[in-house]
């Protein structure tokens, strides 16, 4: 399917979606974190888009807001999109997780709330992954200090 | 002849100066620490023989640093050994944990008193040979046992499990298929076994049973010295260590000497149950018994090579594999094995020379 | 009431036991927690981040010539592909025209890592098996392999010498001969491999039908590479979305339907005689030309996102770079294969024995900096 | 029967993986893969791309050729490589110059990415094959390059 028969058909099942395909070569998904949920399960099991193979989940601090990437490709159809969420609450983020849509985002999730602090509802196990359990802070946001490792640009 | 005559002159001569009973204590006391002395040496020998071996199968040279041809390689590690510090775990069962490595130790030692080397090389001859070997090997996987639980340490614990499952299984082929073989010769002396053997290898005179008990013997001997693909007990892949995890040092090193001389248990039973102990092929030198020993031990180094050939080919059996091939493969071929072995000699269809 | 007693006198319990940081199986630091009952594996889970090094910071502050380098030090068994994957991301980005040259070689380079990358697998896996022989057979191979690499390249691990816009170095005289001598000197090697190990009944009965992973789940995990293909599920990017020079050849997908540990064998087995065609089908038909492209000293990819995939010899590699036009990226992620194809771990391993669970993870191949990155 | 032809084709597995390690084995004599590490150590030559260490080669007079651009200091991903410059007076045209004093590189920093010879304009540094790097004290590691009293060689402009 291409990127704008895409952009129709999944812009008919929710309205607030905002799509963006400049500077990117797949088709960027904006989407609330309240309907995150129903969007990605709606990809996953709708039978024309079939985005059954979740190959990239990444955290990203984009500097005002805390946000996660979703890389999703159709194993059948062979057709990609991104699905892009944030949140604005830095200190208490929470989304929900898609770990019962593809079971690969257990471990993801659990990466990106080692480095992001981002919490996902209904997560299984949720926990530190690489980091020990009293790790104070979130390495990877762009506001972390760490007097000891300094990272020097 | 000299070595003979020499035993002979030491026999007269501690029953000259002390009274009977002194003198065979004194006897039984200077054989054992001879044998002792012999055999931890010869061990340590097949330790660098087995790792020269393992070298070579594997495109590497092997230790060639201590001594000739890293002869005396095994000497130092030992030497090394000995001088380390003997670690043990906070709660280990301290008695048991330090009474393990003697009984694996002691039953390996134990059972060499009965192999025949040559007629006259030959510590205890007593006329239920087989027997005894079967019942000492078998007391080996007490200390394997002991060793693993006292320690504290789950591995080893998990090790040992293995080492008890295993040693029950095996114990009883390594007994089927000497049982075979016994049905020949009717009798549980090694030295009238081999004196049988003047009419043909008893792998020859059995044939087609026999072949099948060699190869049966083979597979649960090595199974019974828990070496690789039956190393369950060790598996450093999955246990690390197994049951001596814990273990180091000269207490470790029992442990490993152990292995070994079981190993030559193991290949000198084979040697002396199917091909003729210290018999020479064809009986070409007949004439000079003393041979007898080097005949003794070449065919036993064979036997020990090809447990090695073994262990550095084959990948390890599962612990539930290891069970399905004894009790589903080689207890019931040893078991109609003997009935047919029965057959044979019963129709006296064994072939003599 | 008495049946209870009975019941609390032979329970079977579970026990936790813990398999790393150091332990000869898990190759390298990884720890798993194993909840066991008996021999009997109940939950398996990993404990990560004993080398981690935060390579996804580090690229926030380096330049885009400098991150190459790191990668290197992921998976350090695919090296090469690795710092293929960095560069064609930043070379899509800045639309750079690539020699051709350049793609041949950075495809032979490539496979022949996968080759490598195999061989030491092979040799791993026998090992963790109980056959401590193919280890060093393997590694005579894959010595082979390091020394070309060595030759041209100038490192045996981390190579480094793909840069954005080409390669470092062009390569070495010497090359193209060696290559043809390993390739004459591996078709007679790979067979023995399959008569020492792939043969064996205890090898056989050790790996088949053990760590069953249905196609489903392989697509739900996100396994990729061999792990994923031996489910049947086709995920080999070289397929799906050819880069470099692999459009120029021929080579089959390795499909296996069984997705157990003696298929993700196999498949691995199936995929070196394959490597080994597509470096016979390059290695005459190097193009002439630039081994390099002049970049500015400092690239500064415009603002946007950028996805690369590559296949290295552990499944998909994601290189995923947002840039504000900066020198360096304001966000790097790596997906990196074995990390996925650790999660599914648990859900393999359940079941079956401490021996399986060996066997198992030694056909995901995990490489420990790859996952910790 | 397909018990006796699984034990039957299961010995014959085993014979033939038996019989790869002893080809092995027989043939042992010339097949050793290994090397005798410091006994060949005069045999041993590294290829000459090797990365081992970067030093600065110097010709006859005691010239190099570095002009302490600095631009490997920057391409350094590690701070490997710290150059301590001063301005000179340049003897032919009298101009002031800059030029190295030290040229100080850390052994113990190198990941041996080989940016900065990628990037140096004049080829001052390059690779040395030397692989035994280890020292007893880690501040032998931190090495100057350039030789005492060495100095520019005439005719090497950035």
């Amino acid at each position: 399917m291409t990127k704008e028969a895409l952009q129709q058909l999944i812009g008919n099942w929710l309205p607030e979606l905002e799509f963006t395909e400049e500077e990117s070569q797949f088709l960027n998904i904006h989407v609330s974190p309240q309907n995150l949920h129903t969007l990605m399960s709606q990809l996953k099991s709708n039978p024309e888009t079939q985005f059954d193979y979740l190959f990239c989940l990444s955290g990203v601090d984009w500097g005002e807001k805390l946000g996660i990437v979703y890389h999703l490709e159709s194993t059948s159809k062979r057709h990609m999109v991104v699905v892009k969420v944030t949140t604005e609450d830095r200190d208490n983020p929470i989304l929900d997780t898609v770990y019962d849509i593809w079971a690969t985002a257990e471990f993801h999730e659990r990466e990106v709330f080692d480095f992001f602090g981002i919490r996902f509802n209904n997560h299984p196990n949720l926990k530190r992954l690489f980091l020990t359990e009293d790790w104070v802070g979130y390495p990877l946001r762009k506001d972390y200090e760490d007097d000891v490792n300094m990272i020097l640009y | 002849m000299i070595l003979l005559s020499i035993t002979e002159n030491i026999h007269n001569w501690l029953f000259s100066i002390m009274p009977e009973g002194v003198a065979s204590i004194v006897e039984m006391v200077l054989i054992a620490v001879v044998y002792l002395t012999i055999f931890a040496v010869a061990g340590l020998f097949l330790v660098l023989l087995e790792r020269r071996v393992a070298a070579w199968f594997q495109l590497r040279i092997g230790p060639n640093r201590v001594g000739f041809q890293g002869l005396l390689q095994t000497m130092a590690d030992a030497i090394k050994l000995l001088t380390k510090e003997l670690t043990g775990t906070e709660r280990a069962d301290k008695f048991l944990y330090n009474l393990a490595p003697y009984f694996v130790i002691i039953s390996a030692l134990m059972a060499l008193a009965v192999i025949p080397f040559t007629k006259e090389f030959h510590a205890f001859d007593i006329n239920i040979g087989i027997f005894f070997l079967i019942a000492i090997s078998s007391i080996g996987v007490i200390g394997i046992l002991l060793g693993g639980w006292s320690s504290n340490n789950k591995f080893a614990l998990i090790g040992a499990m293995r080492s008890g499952v295993q040693t029950i299984s095996y114990e009883l082929s390594v007994g089927l298929s000497l049982l075979t073989m016994v049905v020949i010769t009717g009798t549980l002396q090694l030295s009238e076994i081999i004196e049988f053997q003047k009419n043909g290898w008893l792998i020859v005179q059995g044939h087609i049973p026999a072949i099948i008990a060699f190869m049966v013997f083979m597979i649960s001997g090595t199974a019974e010295t828990n070496r690789a693909p039956f190393d369950m007990v060790e598996a450093e892949s999955e246990l690390g260590a197994g049951f001596h995890t814990e273990y180091s040092g000269m207490k470790f090193a029992y442990f490993f000497l152990a292995e070994f001389i079981n190993m030559f248990i193991i290949a000198a039973i084979a040697t002396t149950m199917f091909f003729g102990g210290w018999l020479s092929p064809f009986g070409i030198t007949e004439s000079i018994p003393w041979l007898g020993v080097f005949w003794f031990l070449a065919k036993t180094m064979g036997l020990v090579f090809l447990m090695m050939w073994f262990r550095w080919t084959f990948p390890r059996l599962r612990v539930d594999q290891l069970l399905t091939l004894e009790w589903k493969y080689l207890l019931p071929i040893n078991l109609v094995n003997m009935v047919v072995m029965a057959l044979i000699v019963w129709l006296n269809l064994t072939i003599r020379f | 009431m008495e049946t209870e007693v009975v019941h609390t006198n032979f329970k079977s319990e579970e026990y936790f036991i813990n398999m790393g940081p150091q332990h000869p199986a898990t190759h390298g630091v990884l720890r798993l927690l194993l909840t066991i009952d008996g021999e009997i594996i109940k939950k398996v889970e990993p404990d990560l981040g004993y080398i981690h090094r935060s390579i996804e910071k580090m690229c926030e502050r380096d330049s885009y010539q400098q991150i190459v380098h790191l990668t290197d030090r992921m998976d350090y068994l695919s090296a090469n592909i690795n710092n293929e994957a960095v560069c064609l991301a930043v070379e899509n980005a800045l639309q750079l025209e690539i020699p051709e040259r350049v793609k041949v070689i950075r495809t032979i380079i490539g496979e022949l890592t996968r080759i490598s990358s195999h061989c030491l697998w092979w040799g791993v896996m026998g090992m963790d098996v109980g056959a401590l022989t193919t280890y060093f057979y393997g590694f005579r191979d894959r010595e082979m392999i390091n020394d070309i690499m060595e030759e041209t390249c100038g490192a045996r691990l981390t190579m480094n010498y793909n840069v954005p816009g080409g390669l470092m170095l062009d390569i070495h005289p010497n090359f193209v001969k060696r290559v043809k001598d390993f390739i004459v000197h591996f078709k007679t090697k790979l067979p023995e491999y399959d008569r020492l190990l792939t043969g064996n009944v205890i090898f056989q009965k050790r790996t088949v039908g053990v760590g069953i992973l249905s196609k489903e789940d392989a697509i739900s995990f996100g396994a990729s590479g061999p792990v994923g293909r031996a489910s049947g599920y086709s995920c080999d990017v070289r397929k799906h979305h050819p880069y470099s020079a692999i459009d120029k050849v021929t080579f089959n997908e390795v499909l296996k339907t069984e997705g157990d540990t003696y298929a993700r064998y196999l498949v691995r087995i199936q995929e070196m005689w394959e490597s080994l065609s597509i470096v016979e089908q390059l290695i005459d038909n190097i193009p002439e030309g630039e081994h390099r492209v002049t970049t500015n000293a400092v690239i500064k990819l415009p603002k946007g996102e950028y996805f690369q995939k590559v296949e290295t010899a552990r499944g998909e590699l994601g290189v995923y770079i947002i840039s504000t036009g900066t020198k360096s990226p304001y966000r790097l992620k790596f997906r990196s294969p074995g990390f996925s194809n650790l999660s599914l771990l648990n859900h393999i391993a359940v079941g079956g024995k401490i021996g399986d669970l060996v066997a198992t993870m030694a056909t995901l191949d995990l490489v420990i900096p790859d996952i910790d990155r | 029967m397909s018990y006796f032809s699984d034990i039957y084709k299961g010995i014959k597995t085993l014979l033939t993986g038996m019989s790869v390690t002893g080809k092995y084995f027989l043939t042992s004599r010339k097949g050793a893969i290994t090397q005798q590490y410091p006994d060949n150590r005069d045999t041993l030559k590294m290829f000459d791309r090797f990365r081992g260490e970067v030093i600065m080669p110097h010709d006859e007079n005691n010239e190099h050729r570095c002009t302490g651009c600095q631009k490997c200091e920057i391409a350094c991903p590690n701070g490997t490589i710290e150059i301590i410059w001063d301005r000179g007076i340049d003897e032919v045209t009298g101009k002031k110059k800059k030029k190295i004093d030290q040229f100080v590189y850390h052994l113990s920093m190198c990941t041996m990415c080989g940016l900065c010879i990628d990037v140096c304009p004049t080829d001052a540094i390059e690779w040395g094959q030397n692989f035994e790097n280890s020292v007893y004290d880690r501040s032998a590691l931190t090495r100057v390059l350039n030789k005492p009293g060495s100095k520019l060689m005439p005719g090497v402009e950035d």
